[in-house]
């Protein structure tokens, strides 16, 4: 078949970095086509470039072997283009049907057809097999319906390319599959999608072809995907090799270090409890809403707990107020990182030490020395792609935003016990194995882990046990030796017999 | 929660706070719900409420307008003058319109193409066009020549003057603009989030220069009323006036962080002034007292109202 | 050397500091010297433009001060960069309140001035045969500013005198000192009164005045049921008598910025370059204007 | 990029772009540059120089104090009464700091705590605490009996009058305080992400409760030192100072919308603000057109900035 959309030549710079270098290759028609690479490696950029946000410096696009000329994502939008960007795009104060209709509003003489408005929505909604009510407001979603939202957004009309930009990094497995289904379908009516995710696993699932990028170059192009291997693109992408992702070994646990008895919170309504031991890194699982964030945050203080107490190594944590659980000995590492986790305006080095600099300033006033080298070994090692410390966090790429927040936890002194909710969520392979050892090396000092994640190959891959969560409870508490994924599967779904479609395939 | 709590501190609390006062007033303030008296209080927020409306996009999109007062006082003054000198009222009101639909534009082009903040440029051009309508009279009143033009203030229709009519048929049209046409969505969607907006093809700089330039119209209606109702263009008319119209937005729930806002919530923000006013002066409190007043009762109704809020939302 | 003069006023906008300027002005081309004009709304502006001026080599200034508590503070700002000191309108105060008496002044005195317009009042009252008993008076006020209460004081003051009953004066406070503060706090004062059919007015200035008397014809209280007085004499009056039926603004009462501008500056200039000092007080009155001699009135003045 | 275009369009350009005007104005405006000009010209930004300070750390954690002018009044007033009650000029002063701390711990907790609206609070507090000044003192300028007071601004060191002094001090002590002290970065953050900064351990609630408060003794500092200026404590004095303050921090290039904030701009946008007075009236410019030169001066100084900040930004 013919190539319907080609990049030719693209280039684009940013002030100190060069995000695209002639970046050239084409995708046919109904094709779903892969895009790799580590975080920073110019995979956004590219798709900001074809969305008509960002204009290329250099090359053009063509569709259909036009070339297009559009100066505004408005063209880009009428070229037939639309793009689901990293970043969720929605306006909170809005209706879910307003924001698909954001743009574009249906009616005549500029008032609004309201019954257009819903009912379209609705049935898109309905036809994809998505559970929201449109005249709900944005802002009362979970992250997880809002990215579903911003994934509707894909059909509210034909387009020729659909461009999806980690669509899934905050999706479980059951919402990743009406994605798949979805793509599946817009696929056989011959759209163009080109499909950005670290996760293997759905690359393999769902492209047929696919291109590797790397320090914005072009560093492999595969039209046909079953000619490559998970370790060819791998090394594509990070340049070496990585033998085994997860690289879990045993550890011996100590006395019990975190100790959660009845909590609850306006959220969370049945009490829950737990217990972590020194060394161990337990895993929660659950499916998008099971609780698991809220349970986090209630451990942590940053909802206040209606009841129950936290205690570490046998002290209580206050309820209300992370500095106090912080000096406790307990820290978060949040999901959301836009709005729980970079400081918008500061600095890599600001946002990492916001909460260690504490340990370096006496009486208040900051040792700048201290704190560099603190930015500096952290850049180092979770590998940020920035050209200085001292740069703005808002321009780095998604994944690296996450591991300097990341690195804003790892950095801290003192620390008993680390919830982390969903730590590689948008961070590349060579990336999370660096993670990952970070964790047991943390672990083997004597911290107590919790880990929450929506992959499930991560949680079986890295923990020491299994915690899966299911509409605000308790579902199952398992030891690594019993690990699953039937068994994991079936404790996280609210009711096996209500519902016919249950996504039962495997996730490798 | 109880039915009455749920009431109290849903969507509508702040007006069913706003009933409740309004009635204890009524029962305790005597003369305070004459017919006259009335008419007297809604005629005093005229000027407040016809800009009020615009205000709310402006803050509504999340941008800022200190310069409201000032284009009043300017484009009152032009309608005088043009009025003066070309003997047609008709004349008079165009060209105050069209001084403010300048004004406004401007704002609009500096805040939204040079993307300068909107503070200074609103507190810059406030000194401007203030400056230009001193200039312009020579720091003195202008009186008018036709008395037709006070009728536009004076004259009543079914009892009521034509202002409050104005008023009220600005409420409606901003009213159903706000949330049903692809303008008010628009507005509330830069404010809400203007990355997204711009991402999904709102054309954001355009929208902001609409939005300022009818703010400048509205602002010139506004000052055409007001020169009528004082029967003069008055250089210094207005002064302060863009706080008072900010207030009454934001205690009527619009946000000043953008995205939100509701045209009732608005009509009782600025009635609360209008009243509280009123029931000052009717209650012959002593002005200094009145500060402290005016002060309390802005921080008790906003008070009530994030209760209601905290209540009804949890994360933001 | 050349003759620099100041000429610092309180609140610039006003007509009446334009037209003491303008005076001032003309004083300056006459003599040949400079004139220098600076608005300063408060005492820290005051302070800098004195500043300013010794910065630029004048040799002495002129001030209406925006509270005559500075007094004290200006005359040592003035001592300090060695300028000459006159103040006009408004006269400086010591901390205990008491006149400085060293200062050289022209002014008028806000009760005076006040007085002059509670005796038009109560004339016009006599004249129209109307029963105190039944007339209500509006006192719009803003307490803030001192003048504005000694002048609306000294109008009651004359009323009170004259039998007007003391329950029948009602307050209206300004929030601002313009037409559209003083018309919306005076229409509550007429309908908290609705009985009441006969007004009068006072207030700070003209501006409030009007106020007043708009409000009463939003009422649909008639114009020969009014009698509003106000202070000034500058466009806002004009403009009233200037309509074609007359209103319930009665009548104004002009005080003169033709001499407080001009012969403030001439004195100053003697003062500096023939070293003539001036007289240190020179009380001016203020005139009643109403609709048929307003003209007549305002040539006297040497305004126009 | 050129190495020029570099100086200008990079951290410091503000800076450059004001020396270069600077110069132009020495070069050209007569008397601007002589010693007593100078100082003068110091003395004259005093009161906003030294509110700025606290000032760009309530903008910086996306804060908004309108209270300032009347604290700064009420404070010098209470400094005047308390002296000449007391006798002593020490419990004047220490009376005025602590008026003013109450008065901003109390915005800070409404704002920190009870959630409310900092503008709106503010513009209560506002009214409110002007409302006690004027009750205090009946509305009347209250007279300095200890004529020591007045030395605390006639004073000098070194030939530099006290309170330029003390405004030197403070711009160093708040911009070590800004860029060197966990408090400063913990203020940025706050103004960057406030749930962000939250959830990283910062007491966000405290700290703008703090921010407030030391806004308030600042405003205190500078009452007094007003008041000994003008020889006594005036009710009305200070009215508009807020937005001069506000402005001279935005100029300076202190993001409205938090988290960016350097005390180098604020320096400079303080100058600009005092320059720029100064020159008109030394150039004897017309009252009316004052305003009109004012206003294009604000907006010319944020363009420059602008056009800069876009050239060395992208998205934002
Ligand atoms: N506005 C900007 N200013 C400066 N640099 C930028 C900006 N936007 C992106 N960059 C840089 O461009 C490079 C490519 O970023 P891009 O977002 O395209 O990466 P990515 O491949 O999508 O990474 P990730 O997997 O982490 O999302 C990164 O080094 C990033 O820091
Ligand atoms: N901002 C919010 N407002 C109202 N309800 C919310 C909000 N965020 C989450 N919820 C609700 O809280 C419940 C649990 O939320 P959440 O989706 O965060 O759980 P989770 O198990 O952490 O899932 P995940 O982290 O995978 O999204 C869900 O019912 C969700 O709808
Ligand atoms: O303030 C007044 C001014 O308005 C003018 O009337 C002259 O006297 C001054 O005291
Ligand atoms: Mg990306
Ligand atoms: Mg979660």
């Amino acid at each position: 078949m013919q190539d319907f959309l080609e990049f030719r030549s693209i280039s684009k710079g940013y002030p100190g970095v060069q995000a695209l270098r002639d970046v050239s290759f084409a995708v046919r028609k109904g094709a779903v086509h892969g895009l790799m690479g580590e975080n920073g490696a110019g995979k956004s950029t590219l798709i900001r470039v074809l969305s008509g946000d960002q204009s290329a410096d250099h090359g053009e696009i063509r569709i259909d072997g036009e070339v297009q000329h559009y100066r505004s994502v408005r063209d880009a939008f009428h070229a037939g283009v639309i793009v689901i960007h990293q970043e969720l795009q929605l306006v909170p104060e809005l209706t879910v049907a307003e924001n698909l209709w954001l743009g574009h509003f249906p009616g005549k003489g500029g008032v609004i057809d309201r019954r257009k408005l819903i009912g379209v929505v609705s049935e898109k909604l309905a036809e994809i097999g998505i559970d929201v009510d449109p005249t709900t407001k944005v802002a009362s979603l979970s992250i997880g319906e809002r990215q579903m939202v911003e994934i509707a957004k894909a059909v509210m009309v034909d387009a020729r390319v659909i461009a999806l930009d980690e669509p899934t990094s905050s999706l479980s497995s059951r919402e990743s599959e009406i994605l798949f289904a979805l793509i599946d379908r817009l696929r056989a009516k011959g759209t163009v999608i080109l499909y950005v995710s670290h996760r293997l696993d759905e690359i393999f699932r769902l492209c047929d072809s696919l291109t590797v990028l790397r320090d914005g170059k072009l560093a492999a192009h595969h039209p046909d995907i079953s000619e490559v291997t998970r370790d060819q693109i791998i090394s594509e992408m990070v340049g070496r090799e990585i033998a085994n992702i997860w690289g879990w070994r045993g550890r011996s646990f100590g006395a019990e270090r975190l100790r959660i008895e009845n909590i609850a919170g306006p959220k969370l309504r049945v009490p829950l409890s737990f217990s972590v031991r020194r060394g161990e890194i337990v895993g929660f699982f659950g499916l998008i809403g099971a609780g698991r964030s809220e349970m986090a945050r209630l451990v942590y203080g940053a909802d206040t707990r209606s009841q129950g107490s936290v205690s570490v190594d046998g002290a209580a944590v206050p309820a209300d107020s992370p500095p106090k659980s912080i000096r406790a000995g307990i820290v978060l590492c949040p999901e959301d990182r836009k709005f729980d986790g970079i400081v918008q305006g500061r600095s890599i080095e600001e946002n990492m030490t916001i909460s260690s600099r504490r340990h370096f300033s006496p009486f208040g006033i900051i040792n700048p020395k201290k704190e560099s080298e603190l930015a500096e070994k952290f850049i180092a090692k979770l590998r940020v792609r920035t050209p200085s410390r001292r740069q703005d966090i808002v321009n780095l790429s998604g994944g690296n935003q996450q591991k300097v927040i990341l690195g804003r936890w790892l950095s801290e002194e003192g620390i008993k016990v680390l919830i982390i909710d969903e730590p590689t969520r948008g961070i590349d392979v060579g990336a999370k194995s660096e993670i990952y050892e970070i964790l047991y090396g943390l672990a083997e000092q004597g911290m107590a882990i919790v880990v929450i994640s929506s992959e499930l190959p991560e949680v079986m891959g890295i923990t020491d046990r299994i915690i899966v969560m299911c509409e605000g409870r308790l579902a199952a508490d398992l030891p690594r030796a019993e690990f699953d994924e039937r068994r994991i599967l079936a404790a996280a779904l609210p009711d096996i017999k209500n519902s016919k479609d249950i996504p039962f395939t495997q996730v490798q | 929660m109880t039915s009455l709590k749920k009431i109290l501190l849903g969507e509508q609390g702040l007006v069913v706070i706003f009933a409740v006062a309004f009635a204890i007033v009524s029962l305790t303030v005597p003369n305070f719900l004459s017919e006259r008296n009335m008419l007297g209080l809604l005629q005093s927020v005229v000027t407040i409420g016809i800009i009020a409306c615009t205000m709310m996009f402006c803050l509504a999109s999340r941008d800022f307008d200190l310069s409201v007062g000032s284009t009043v006082a300017f484009s009152g003054m032009v309608a005088v003058m043009a009025s003066n000198v070309s003997g047609s009222i008709l004349v008079g009101l165009l060209a105050a319109v069209l001084c403010g639909a300048v004004v406004g534009t401007i704002n609009g082009v500096v805040i939204a193409r040079f993307r300068i903040n909107a503070l200074i440029t609103t507190l810059a051009t406030m000194q401007i066009v203030r400056g230009f309508a001193l200039i312009a009279s020579d720091g003195r009143a202008v009186g008018i020549n036709d008395p037709g033009f006070y009728q536009l203030a004076l004259s009543r229709f079914l009892g009521i003057p034509t202002p409050i009519w104005v008023m009220g048929l600005f409420f409606i049209v901003f009213g159903f603009v706000l949330n049903r046409t692809v303008f008010g969505k628009n507005t509330l969607a830069i404010g809400g989030n203007p990355e997204a907006s711009r991402l999904a093809g709102v054309d954001v700089a355009r929208m902001r220069i609409w939005i300022f330039a009818l703010q400048g119209i509205v602002c010139a209606v506004a000052g055409v009323l007001l020169a009528s109702r004082i029967t003069s263009g008055q250089p210094n008319a207005a002064t302060g006036l863009e706080l008072s119209v900010i207030s009454a937005c934001v205690l009527g729930g619009v946000s000043l962080a953008g995205g939100r806002a509701a045209m009732t919530g608005v009509i009782v923000g600025v009635l609360i002034m209008g009243i509280a006013e009123n029931v000052m002066n009717l209650l012959n409190i002593q002005a200094f007292y009145q500060y402290v007043v005016r002060g309390l009762i802005l921080l008790l109704a906003v008070l009530l109202d994030n209760l209601r809020s905290v209540a009804g939302r949890q994360r933001v | 050397a050349d003759v620099k003069i100041g000429f610092i006023v309180k609140q610039p906008e006003e007509p009446w500091f334009q037209d003491e300027w303008k005076f001032a002005d003309a004083a300056a081309k006459e003599k040949g010297f400079t004139l220098v004009k600076i608005g300063a709304e408060d005492g820290e502006k005051v302070q800098s433009a004195i500043d300013n001026l010794g910065a630029q080599g004048a040799q002495g200034f002129i001030v209406c001060t925006p509270d005559v508590k500075l007094g004290p503070g200006i005359v040592a700002k003035a001592a300090a960069n060695d300028l000459k000191l006159m103040t006009v309108d408004d006269r400086l105060v010591n901390a205990d309140g008491s006149p400085i008496e060293d200062v050289p002044h022209m002014g008028i005195s806000a009760t005076k001035i006040g007085e002059a317009v509670g005796q038009a009042i109560v004339d016009e009252i006599k004249k129209r045969g109307w029963d105190m008993k039944e007339v209500g008076a509006i006192r719009v006020s803003y307490d803030q500013l001192p003048t504005a209460v000694d002048r609306v004081e000294g109008a009651l003051s004359v009323l009170k005198a004259n039998g007007f009953p003391e329950a029948n004066i009602f307050d209206a406070p300004q929030a601002k000192t313009d037409t559209e503060a003083a018309l919306n706090a005076s229409t509550i004062v007429l309908n908290k009164n609705a009985g009441i059919k006969k007004w009068v007015a006072v207030g700070l200035n003209d501006e409030a005045v009007l106020g007043a008397v708009r409000a009463t014809e939003s009422v649909g209280i008639a114009a020969d049921s009014v009698i509003g007085v106000g202070i000034g004499g500058a466009e806002s009056a004009i403009n009233e008598f200037k309509k074609p039926a007359a209103t319930g603004f009665f009548g104004t009462v002009i005080i003169s910025p033709k001499r407080h501008g001009y012969e403030t500056a001439l004195n100053m200039y003697d003062w500096i370059a023939n070293d003539k000092e001036p007289e240190k007080l020179i009380l001016t009155a203020g005139q009643l204007a109403l609709r048929d001699n307003y003209e007549a009135v305002r040539k006297e003045l040497g305004i126009e």
